[in-house]
C-alpha cells in the first residue's frame, strides 16, 4: 500500500474517467482491427461493428500484405525494427550521457567561439565551394573541421563578449528540433549524396539513417532527461564519488538505474518517433532500408483510401511496438528512491 | 602520513558565509571529533575535505597534497553522510560492495568483507534486502558499511550513530575504534552524543559559526572550557551559569551572585582569578558538582521547579536568585517541585569567565 | 534473348498493389528469361514525384526505371534516356493506342518514356437503376426524354438529379472534389467538354500561341459550374472524396452514375468489392455541342454533339534515367513490361492497376469475360476503347513546374466548392497566377514545353 | 551546484559532435538558398535575390493565414494534451484498478505512425462508411461535415491531435509522478489535505520542470504539424486548414520551390523560437522558485 | 478522550512478520514513549496509528473511533518523521504553514503560528531557505515545526532529537514537555536517548521485534527491569551480567561466578532469589553501582582493557572471568589498562535473572 493509491470515491471516478479515455483511444483502434479483417465490400457497404455479428471476417487484407503485394513488407519491417531499436538506444545513451552532463557540471562556451565556429563553417565552405572549386563533400568536411579546431583553440583564449551556461547549451539542442524539417531532409539528402560522391555512402544504408535519427533525437532526449536527473538526490552520487567510482560508472552504475522511469519513458518516446519518421527515412533510402512508415503510407494510394489495407499495415506496424511498451512499462514503478537519503 | 591540514579556508553559499577563515590542523591517524551547535558548520567542513564542497578561498592539503580542487574520488577519503544517501537500486550487500566492485576486487573478496561488515554492524539478515526496505538505524549502518570496507587514508563521519539505540551505539562505538586502531587511519567525526566525543576522541574540536571554539582532549575541553560558550555546550545535562562579580572579603575572595547569595573562591583558585576583581563574571559549575555534601563545600539554596529521576541520579532544576540552575542529587533524594534545597558547590570545580568576552579566567 | 545475368535493375514506382505489382509481375518473367534482376522500390503515391525529383537532379544512378505520372514528365524530360530505336518499330509498337504512341511518349521528338497503363476518364452507371421501368416512366415524365447514358453533360447533371433521393440511401453522382484527391481531373473532364475544340487542338489550358492561360474563358466557367453542381448531387461529405472515395461511393451502390477512370468499372464489377457487381455499366463521358473557341472568343454550335474524350493523368509511363548504368537492361524489362502478352495479362489481373493502353487490350473480349458479365465487358471495352481512340481528345496539361500550377488550381478549386467565391473569381484569380507563374519560369521555355506536351510542333 | 571535471567533455561531445555534423550542412544549405531564387523544376539557374524570398513571404497573406492556423491547433491541441495527460497520468500513478492494462493501451496512439492515424480518422470520421456517422445519427445529426467545413475540419484535426499525443504527455509526466518521493505525500496525508489541495501544493509544483519540457517539447513538435493534416483535409476545403509545414511541403517537395521554402522554414525558426522563448521566460519565475 | 488503543495489531512486509501481535493502551493525555533496538517496529508502530501503513490484522482506536482502517488524514495525527519528510520545493515557512494553509487558517495565523514555531525551534533565520539549503539538524527542526503548529489529537514523533546538539536537545526536550503540557495531547515518541526517555516519559515502552517486553514508568523500568532483555537495554553504559549460580554458604546465599568470583547476597534478597538456588542465573549490575567504595559492599577484581574518561567520572572496561564488565571509577582514579583493580559492588542493587527463561527473579 502506499499513500498514492487512491482510495474510496475518487477511486472509482478515476476508474471512470479512464474507463472513458479508453473509449477514446480505443475505439478508434478496434475499428481499425475489425477492419483489417473486413473485405473491401465489408468496407464500403457502411459501418459494421462486430465480427461475425454484423460481418463475416476475412484475411484477404493480411494475405496481400504478408505476401508483399502492398511492398516489401519483411523487408522494411526488419529494416524498421534494427533502426528504430538502435537509433533509439543510442540516442538515448548519448543523450543521456549529454543531459547527465548539462545537470551536473559547469559547461562555459563564449559566444565569440561559437560566432567564430558558424562564421568559419559558413565562410569556409561557401569559399571552398564557389572560389576552389573542390567539391561539396570536401568543402564541408574541410570547413567544418576548421570551424570546429578553430572555436575549440579560441575558447582557450580570454574573449570578451557574454558567456553561454548550460542553459543556453541546452536551448541549442532544442532549437535544432525546432528547425522544420522540410528542408533539413532535403539538405541532409543533398549532403549525403556529395559524401557518397567521395565514397561514404550514406543514402540507403544503415549507417546513415540511423546517425540521422539519432541527431534528431538527441535534442528530445537531453531536454527530457535532464528534468529526470535534476530531480536525483544529489547525495547518492556524492557518495559514490568519495568512493572514487569514476564518473562514467556513476553514471551507468547509480544514475541510470534510479532514474529508470524516465528513462523509459524517453526511450518509448524515442523509438516512438523513429518508428514513426517519415521523411528522412524517404529521402535518405530508397530500397534496402526502407522503413515501415513509407509502406503504411504508401496504403494511401492514389487509387483512394483501400481502408483495410491501410488497417492492417497500422496494426503490424504497432504490434512490436505494443510488445514493447508492454515489456517496458513494467520497469516503470514508483518509489525508487526510496531509502536513498533520509 | 594523511595529515589533514585546512588553512584559512572559508566556505558562502550563493551570498552566506558559512565559513568563516579556518585554520584546522588534524595529526596523521588522528581521531578528531567536530562539536557544534546545529548549523554551526561541521557538515560543510566535513564535505570540503571530502572535496564534495570547493572552498571558496583558502588551502586543503592532505598528506602532503595540496588537495584543495582535487575532485573528491582521488582524495581517498571515505564517508558516512548524515542523510545516509544510500544507493536506492542496491541491495545492502551491494551497496556495501559497490566501492570494492569498482575498483576491480576479486568477488570473493567483496563477500567476505561485505560479510565480515554486516557481522559487526548486525545487518546479517538483510543483505538481499534494498534500502526502501529497512529502518531508518538499519540504513544508517549501511551508511557505515559503506565507509568501513575500504582502508582510505581520511574517514569521515557525519554523525554515524545518531539515529542507533544505546546499546547498539556503544557497540558500534567499539567497532569504531577499534577500526581505528587497526587502520591506523586520520579520522573526522562529527556527532552530538557527548559521550561518544569523549569516549571515542583523541581531540574534540568545538566550532560554532564556523569558528573554532575550542580544540582540545576530551577531558580538559570538560574542565578547562576557554570560554563560556565551550563551558556551556560541553556536557549533559549543561553547565550552570550564574553572574555576579568577585569581591574581597577578608582573606577570600567571595562571588557575589547577582541575586544575592555569595560563594567564597578557594585559596588555591584565588589568586588566578583576582585579575577579575570588581568586574561582572560568571559563575560556572556542572551539576555532577554539585551533588556529593562536602562539609568544607558552600552551598546554596535552589528552589525546585522540575524534577528528573535518571536512574543513578536525578536532576533538579530550578532557579538560584535570577539564573536557572540544574542541580543533581543522588537517586532517591525525597524532593518535590517548589522545595528549597540547600545544594552543595564543589569549589574546585567552579569555573569563572569574564561577562565581556565570555573567555575563561583563573586557568 | 539477352543475358543480363549479374544486372540488378532498381525499378522504383508507387507502393503496390497497383503499378508495383504489374512491375513485379513483370520482372518475374524477365528475371527467368535474361538472369538479370529487378528490385522494385516502391513510395508512397504522394511522395513519389518529390523523391524521383530529388534522385534525377542528384545525378546519382540510384534508378534505373521509373515508373511515373505523365504530368511530371516535363520535370524529368532533362534527365531521361531515349527509348532505342529498335522498339520504336514493328507490330507492338503500332498496337499501342495513337494517343500514346504519338503524343504522351513523345517529348519535342524524342520518345522519351513508354505508357505502361492507359488512362482516360469514362462514365459508369448503375444498369439496374437506369432500366428499372418505374424509373425509366419517371424520368421521361420529368425531363422529356429517355433516361440512358448521357450524351451532354446536362443530362448528366438531370441523372444525377433525378437521383438524388438521400432518405434511400442513393445519391446522384460522385465525382472527386477533395483537394490533393484527384479533383482537377474531374473537373477537366468537365470542362474538355466545352473547351476542346476540335479545330484549336491543345488550347484547352494555354493559348499555344501566347501561352496565355486560358483556365477563365466562359467554357472553363461552365465546366466548373457543372462541376460545382455535381458536388451538390453527390453523396454528403463528397467535399472530401478522392478518387477511392468515388469507387467506394460507386460499388457501395450510393449513386446512381460516376466519371472516373477504367477502376470504377473493374471494382463495380468485382463481386468481392461491389454490391453492383453484374449491374455496372460503361459509357464514354458526355459531351456537349457547343464548344468555346478560344480564338474568337465565341461559343461555336455544333449540330451534333462532340465526344470529347479527356486523357485524364493519362496512364503511368515508364522511363530510364540517363543516370541509369544499365540503361540497355532497362529498356529491355520494360519492352517486356508493356509487350502485348504480359501488359494484356496484367490489364485483367485484379489490383494490377493497368488499364488497357493497346489496341489489342479493347479487342481481346476473352481476357476481360473472366472479370465482368458480357453486357459489362462490352461495354467497359467499347468505353475504354472510344476514349483512346475518339476523334477529339483533351490531352491532360503536363508542364514544368506542374504541381505550381495545379496547387494555384486546387486551392481556388476548393474555394469555389465551398461557394467562398464564384466560379467566375476563382478562375480569374487562377488564371492571373497561371500568367504569373509562367512569367517567372519563362515564358518561351514554357510555352515550348506546352506545345511538345500537346503534341504541337515547336514554333 | 555543478561541478568542474574533465570527464565532462567525455559526457558531452558526442551528442555535440551528431547533432554539429548532422545539422551544419542543412543549416548553411538552407540559410544561403533562402537568399537566393532557387527551383529544382523546372530547372532555373539560382540566382541572388537577398531578401526577396523573406518580404515576399511577409506580403504573403497566406503565410499569416497558415502560421495562425498551426498556432490554434498547435495551441489548443497542446492545452488539451496537457490537461488531460495529466489527469490520465495522475489516475495511473494513483493506481486506479486496472492500472497496469491502460498505462499499455493508453500508450497506442502514441506508437502508431502519424500518417496511419490520419487514416484511420478519416475512415472513423468517413460521413457515409464511418462508425462516427451512425452514432451522431441516432442523435440526429446524421453526415456531419467533419474534414469538408472549416470549424469541424479544425476540430477533427485536434481531436486527431489529442488522441494521438496525449500519451506522450500521460507517458513523461507519468514517469515525473513516479519519481516523486512518498513520504511528501504521507506528510501531507497526515495534515488532512484533499487530493486537490495535495495535487495544488505537491504534485503541480514538483512536476512543474518535466510538465515545462513536456509542453515545450509537444508545442515545438506540434508547429511542425502536417501528416494529419496532409491526410485528412489536404489543407482544405481551400487553404482554411492549411499549416506552416504543409505549406513548407507544398513549396518544397512540389514546387520544389528551394529558395523560398529555405526562407519560409528560418521565418518558422524565428517564429518558433520566439514562441519558446516567450514561454520559456514566462515560466522562468516559477521554475525558479520551485527549484 | 484520545486514548490510542492497538488490539492484537500485527504487521507484516511481504511475508515478513515485523509486528507479533500486539496490544498497547496508550492513555488520554499519556506521554508514552516507545524504545527499542534499531529495527524492532517503533516507526512501524508509529506509522500504524498515523494510518500510513494498514495493519495487516487487529484492531487500532483512537479515541471511541475504530480507526483501524481510516485515512490518515482523519485521524488527527500530527507526526514528525524519522526521515523529516520535508516539501522539497517549499521554505521553511511554507513547510510549517502548509497544514494550516489545506485547513484555509487565514495568513495572519499562519504568519504568526509560524513565527512562533521559528522562535521555538531557533529557525528564525532560515524561513525563506529551501530545505536542501539547511543543515541536518536545521532539517529536523523544521520537520518538528510542522508538527507542532497543530493541535492534534494525538502527536506522533519519530526520533526528533535524534540531529540536535545536547544543548538544543534540552531545549526542544523542555518545548515539547511544554507543548504536552499546554495541549494536552497523547504523545508517542519514539528516541534513542535514554535520557529523553527517562525525563519525558510518563511510561516507557521497551520493544523488542515488534513485541513489547516491559511497559512502565522510567523509575520502575531502570530499578525493576522484567527480563535480561529491558536491563540490558535500559541504562547507559549498560548493565554488566555475569553468569553463575547461587548457592547457599551458610546462612547467606551466594552467587558463584562462572570464572570463580563468589558474591554474597544480602539477607534482605535472599528470601526472594531462594527459588532459584542451583540453577544457572545471571547476576546483573550497573556499572554506576560499581563506584562508591562502602566497606560493607563485596568487591571484584577488575583487569582493566580500556579506559574512557567521561568528565564527571570515568569507565573501566575489562572483564571479571570470562564476563566483560564496565566499572564507573571517579574521575582521576588513576588506572592504566591491565591494571587489575578491586570493584566494589553495591549488593542492594544487584539484579538476578533465570538463565533459561531471563526472568528476573527476588523482586
Ligand atoms: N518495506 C519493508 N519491507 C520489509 N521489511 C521492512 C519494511 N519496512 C521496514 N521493514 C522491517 O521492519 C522492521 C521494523 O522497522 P521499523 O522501521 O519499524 O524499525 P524501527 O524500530 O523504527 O527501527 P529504527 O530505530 O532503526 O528506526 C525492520 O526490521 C525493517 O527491516
Ligand atoms: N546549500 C546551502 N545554501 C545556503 N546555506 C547552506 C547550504 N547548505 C548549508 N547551509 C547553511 O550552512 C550552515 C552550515 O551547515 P552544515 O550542514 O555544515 O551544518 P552542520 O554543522 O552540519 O549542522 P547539523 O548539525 O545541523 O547537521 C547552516 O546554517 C546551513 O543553513
Ligand atoms: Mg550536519
Ligand atoms: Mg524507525
Amino acid at each position: 500500500m502506499s499513500v498514492r493509491t487512491l482510495k474510496g470515491n475518487g477511486r472509482w471516478w478515476a476508474l471512470a474517467g479512464c474507463l472513458l479515455w479508453l473509449a477514446f483511444t480505443f475505439f478508434p483502434l478496434y475499428w481499425v482491427a475489425i477492419t483489417s479483417f473486413k473485405t473491401p465490400l465489408g468496407v464500403v457497404g457502411g459501418p459494421t461493428y462486430i465480427p461475425f455479428v454484423d460481418f463475416q471476417p476475412s484475411l484477404s487484407a493480411w494475405r496481400e500484405l504478408l505476401s508483399g503485394e502492398r511492398g516489401q513488407f519483411y523487408n522494411t519491417f526488419i529494416a524498421s525494427t534494427i533502426i528504430g531499436l538502435s537509433a533509439s538506444l543510442i540516442a538515448t545513451a548519448v543523450g543521456s550521457m549529454a543531459a547527465y552532463a548539462l545537470v551536473r557540471f559547469t559547461f562555459r562556451v563564449k559566444l565569440l567561439s561559437a560566432l567564430l565556429f558558424v562564421v568559419v563553417a559558413f565562410g569556409g565552405y561557401l569559399i571552398c565551394y564557389n572560389i576552389f572549386r573542390i567539391g561539396q563533400a570536401l568543402s564541408l568536411i574541410y570547413a567544418f573541421l576548421a570551424a570546429l579546431s578553430l572555436a575549440v583553440a579560441s575558447s582557450r583564449l580570454r574573449l570578451p563578449g557574454p558567456v553561454l551556461g548550460n542553459n543556453d547549451i541546452v536551448f541549442w539542442f532544442v532549437s535544432q528540433r525546432m528547425f522544420p524539417p522540410i528542408v533539413a531532409a532535403f539538405a541532409l539528402f543533398l549532403m549525403y549524396t556529395e559524401m557518397g560522391k567521395i565514397g561514404l555512402k550514406l543514402v540507403d544504408t544503415y549507417v546513415g539513417l540511423t546517425f540521422a535519427y539519432i541527431a534528431f533525437s538527441l535534442p528530445i532526449v537531453i531536454w527530457l532527461m535532464r528534468d529526470f536527473f535534476e530531480a536525483l538526490p544529489i547525495e547518492v552520487e556524492e557518495a559514490a564519488m568519495v568512493d572514487n567510482v569514476p564518473s562514467w560508472r556513476i553514471f551507468i552504475g547509480i544514475v541510470l538505474p534510479m532514474s529508470k522511469p524516465g528513462l523509459i519513458a524517453t526511450f518509448m518516446i524515442t523509438l516512438a518517433f523513429v518508428w514513426n519518421e517519415f521523411l528522412f527515412a524517404l529521402f535518405l533510402t530508397h530500397s534496402k532500408w526502407q522503413t515501415l512508415p513509407i509502406l503504411v503510407a504508401g496504403q494511401n494510394s492514389q487509387r483512394g483510401d483501400e481502408w483495410w489495407a491501410i488497417s492492417a499495415a497500422a496494426l503490424v506496424a504497432i504490434i512490436p511496438m505494443v510488445i514493447m511498451a508492454g515489456i517496458l512499462s513494467r520497469f516503470m514503478r514508483s518509489g525508487l528512491l526510496l531509502g536513498a537519503i533520509k | 602520513m594523511s595529515q589533514v591540514r585546512l588553512e584559512q579556508v572559508t566556505k558562502s553559499f550563493g551570498g552566506v558565509l558559512v565559513i568563516p577563515p579556518l585554520d584546522l590542523v588534524i595529526a596523521d591517524k588522528e581521531f578528531v571529533v567536530l562539536v557544534g551547535p546545529s548549523g554551526c558548520g561541521k557538515t560543510t567542513t566535513l564535505r570540503m575535505i571530502a572535496g564534495l564542497e570547493q572552498a571558496t578561498s583558502g588551502e586543503i592539503r592532505i598528506g602532503d597534497r595540496d588537495v584543495t580542487t582535487l575532485r573528491p574520488g582521488l582524495r581517498n577519503c571515505s564517508m558516512v553522510f548524515q542523510n545516509y544517501a544510500l544507493y536506492p537500486h542496491m541491495t545492502v550487500a551491494e551497496n556495501i560492495g559497490y566501492g570494492m566492485k569498482v575498483r576491480g576486487t576479486p568477488k570473493a573478496d567483496i563477500d567476505r568483507a561485505v560479510a565480515e561488515a554486516a557481522r559487526i554492524l548486525n545487518l546479517g539478515a538483510y543483505l538481499n534486502r534494498k534500502p526502501s526496505a529497512l529502518s531508518g538505524g538499519q540504513r544508517q549502518r549501511v551508511a557505515i558499511g559503506r565507509a568501513i570496507v575500504r582502508q582510505p587514508d581520511v574517514f569521515l563521519f557525519d554523525e554515524p550513530l545518531s539515529n542507533l539505540d544505546a546499546k547498539l551505539r556503544i557497540e558500534m562505538r567499539t567497532e569504531i575504534k577499534l577500526l581505528h586502531r587497526r587502520l591506523q587511519t586520520t579520522i573526522v567525526y562529527v556527532t552530538h552524543d557527548q559521550v561518544e566525543a569523549m569516549t571515542m576522541a583523541d581531540r574534540v574540536v568545538v566550532m560554532s559559526q564556523g569558528r573554532i571554539e575550542q580544540a582540545a582532549d576530551p577531558i580538559t575541553l570538560y574542565e578547562l572550557p576557554k570560554n563560556l560558550f565551550v563551558a556551556a555546550f560541553i556536557g549533559a545535562p549543561s553547565m550552570n551559569f550564574i553572574e555576579g562579580t568577585l569581591e574581597r572579603g577578608g582573606d577570600n575572595l567571595v562571588f557575589h551572585a547577582d541575586g544575592g547569595v555569595a560563594i567564597p573562591v578557594p585559596n588555591g583558585r584565588a589568586a588566578l582569578v583576582a585579575e577579575a576583581i570588581g568586574q561582572p563574571v560568571v559563575l560556572g559549575i556542572r551539576p555532577e558538582h554539585t551533588m556529593v555534601a562536602d562539609p568544607s563545600f558552600p552551598t546554596v539554596p535552589l528552589k525546585i521547579a522540575d524534577i528528573e529521576p535518571l536512574g543513578p541520579h536525578t536532576l533538579a532544576i530550578g532557579k538560584i536568585g535570577p539564573a536557572a540552575f540544574t542541580a543533581q542529587v543522588p537517586a532517591g533524594t525525597r524532593i518535590r517541585p517548589d522545595d528549597t534545597i540547600s545544594v552543595p558547590i564543589d569549589h574546585e570545580k567552579m569555573h569563572f569567565f569574564l561577562k565581556s568576552t565570555g573567555e575563561a579566567i583563573g586557568r | 534473348e539477352p543475358d543480363y545475368s549479374g544486372v540488378t535493375l532498381s525499378a522504383v514506382t508507387q507502393t503496390g498493389p497497383y503499378i508495383a505489382s504489374a512491375l513485379q509481375l513483370a520482372a518475374k518473367g524477365w528475371e527467368e528469361k535474361t538472369c538479370g534482376k529487378v528490385n522494385v522500390v516502391e513510395f508512397p503515391w504522394s511522395e513519389l514525384y518529390p523523391k524521383i525529383v530529388t534522385s534525377l537532379t542528384s545525378g546519382e544512378d540510384t534508378f534505373d526505371v521509373i515508373a511515373f505520372a505523365p504530368a511530371w514528365a516535363p520535370d524529368f524530360t532533362d534527365y531521361l534516356s531515349e527509348m532505342p530505336q529498335a522498339m520504336q518499330t514493328g507490330a507492338d509498337w503500332e498496337d499501342i493506342a495513337p494517343v500514346y504512341r504519338e503524343a504522351l511518349m513523345v517529348w519535342n521528338g524524342k520518345v522519351l518514356s513508354q505508357t505502361m497503363d492507359g488512362d482516360a476518364h469514362t462514365y459508369s452507371y448503375r444498369i439496374d437503376l437506369f432500366e428499372n421501368a418505374d424509373n425509366q416512366k419517371a424520368f421521361k415524365d420529368k425531363y422529356g426524354y429517355d433516361l440512358a447514358p448521357p450524351k451532354t453533360w446536362k443530362q448528366y447533371l438531370d441523372i444525377a438529379e433525378f437521383f438524388q433521393q438521400p432518405d434511400k440511401g442513393l445519391w446522384g453522382t460522385a465525382e472527386a472534389f477533395r483537394r490533393g484527391g484527384q479533383q482537377f481531373w474531374f473537373l477537366f473532364s468537365h470542362v474538355a467538354g466545352y473547351t476542346s475544340h476540335p479545330d484549336n487542338p491543345g488550347g484547352m489550358f494555354f493559348d499555344p500561341d501566347t501561352m496565355d492561360a486560358q483556365v477563365n474563358n466562359p467554357g472553363w466557367v461552365r465546366g466548373l459550374e457543372e462541376y460545382i453542381r455535381a458536388s451538390k448531387l453527390a453523396p454528403p461529405n463528397a467535399l472530401n472524396f478522392s478518387f477511392g472515395e468515388v469507387n467506394a461511393a460507386f460499388a457501395g451502390g450510393q449513386v446512381a452514375e460516376s466519371i472516373g477512370w477504367g477502376d470504377t468499372g473493374v471494382i463495380g464489377a468485382d463481386p468481392k468489392q461491389s454490391k453492383v457487381a453484374g449491374n455496372v455499366g460503361s459509357a464514354s463521358l458526355p459531351g456537349s455541342d457547343e464548344i468555346w473557341n478560344y480564338k474568337t472568343k465565341k461559343w461555336d454550335k455544333f449540330d451534333h454533339v462532340i465526344q470529347t474524350s479527356f486523357m485524364a493523368f493519362g496512364g503511368w509511363q515508364a522511363a530510364v534515367p540517363a543516370s541509369s548504368k544499365n540503361q540497355e537492361a532497362a529498356w529491355d524489362y520494360i519492352k517486356y513490361l508493356t509487350s502485348p502478352d504480359v501488359s494484356g495479362q496484367a490489364a485483367i489481373t485484379g489490383g494490377t492497376g493497368v488499364n488497357p493502353y493497346r489496341i489489342s487490350h479493347t479487342t481481346n473480349m476473352d481476357l476481360w469475360s473472366k472479370i465482368f458479365s458480357e453486357r459489362e465487358a462490352k461495354e467497359y471495352l467499347g468505353a475504354q476503347k472510344d476514349a483512346v481512340t475518339a476523334q477529339n481528345i483533351a490531352l491532360d496539361m503536363r508542364l514544368p513546374g506542374y504541381f505550381s500550377y495545379t496547387e494555384i488550381l486546387e486551392i481556388e478549386l476548393s474555394k469555389a466548392l465551398a461557394g467562398e467565391v464564384t466560379p467566375q473569381q476563382a478562375l480569374d484569380s487562377v488564371a492571373e497566377q497561371w500568367n504569373k507563374l509562367t512569367d517567372e519560369f519563362g515564358r518561351d521555355n514554357q510555352l515550348a514545353a506546352y506545345r511538345a506536351s500537346m503534341g504541337l510542333p515547336q514554333k | 551546484m555543478t561541478r568542474n571535471d574533465p570527464i565532462k567533455h567525455v559526457f558531452i561531445w558526442p551528442a555535440l559532435l551528431i547533432v554539429l555534423v548532422i545539422s551544419i550542412f542543412p543549416l548553411i544549405y538552407s540559410l544561403t538558398t533562402s537568399f537566393m531564387s532557387l527551383r529544382l523544376v523546372p530547372p532555373i539557374p539560382p540566382r541572388f535575390v537577398g531578401f526577396d524570398n523573406y518580404t515576399a513571404l511577409l506580403q504573403n497573406p497566406r503565410f499569416w493565414h497558415v502560421a495562425w492556423t498551426t498556432s490554434i491547433i498547435a495551441f489548443i491541441a497542446v492545452a488539451l494534451q496537457y490537461v488531460i495527460g495529466f489527469a490520465v497520468a495522475l489516475a495511473l500513478n494513483a493506481r486506479v484498478p486496472g492500472e497496469g492494462l491502460f498505462r499499455i493501451g493508453f500508450l497506442l496512439p502514441m506508437l502508431v505512425a502519424p500518417v496511419a492515424v490520419a487514416l484511420i480518422a478519416r475512415q472513423v470520421l468517413n460521413p457515409t462508411m464511418g462508425p462516427l456517422n451512425e452514432l451522431m445519427t441516432i442523435f440526429g445529426f446524421p453526415n456531419l461535415p467533419f474534414l469538408t467545413q472549416t470549424k469541424w475540419a479544425l476540430g477533427a484535426i485536434i481531436a486527431v491531435e489529442v488522441w494521438q499525443w496525449t500519451p506522450f504527455v500521460i507517458l513523461m509526466l507519468l514517469a515525473g509522478l513516479q519519481t516523486l518521493p512518498d513520504d511528501v505525500y504521507e506528510a501531507a496525508a497526515l495534515e488532512n489535505a484533499s487530493p486537490w489541495q495535495q495535487f495544488w501544493g505537491i504534485t503541480f509544483p514538483m512536476m512543474l520542470p518535466i510538465s515545462v519540457a513536456v509542453v515545450f517539447i509537444r508545442l515545438i513538435e506540434s508547429y511542425k504539424i502536417i501528416d494529419t493534416v496532409f491526410v485528412m483535409t489536404g489543407g482544405g476545403p481551400g487553404i482554411s486548414t492549411e499549416t506552416l509545414t504543409l505549406f513548407a511541403y507544398q513549396e518544397g517537395f512540389k514546387k520544389f520551390n528551394l529558395g523560398y521554402t529555405s526562407a519560409l522554414s528560418f521565418l518558422f525558426l524565428i517564429f518558433i523560437t520566439i514562441i519558446g522563448l516567450v514561454y520559456l521566460a514566462i515560466l522562468k519565475p516559477y521554475l525558479e522558485k520551485h527549484k
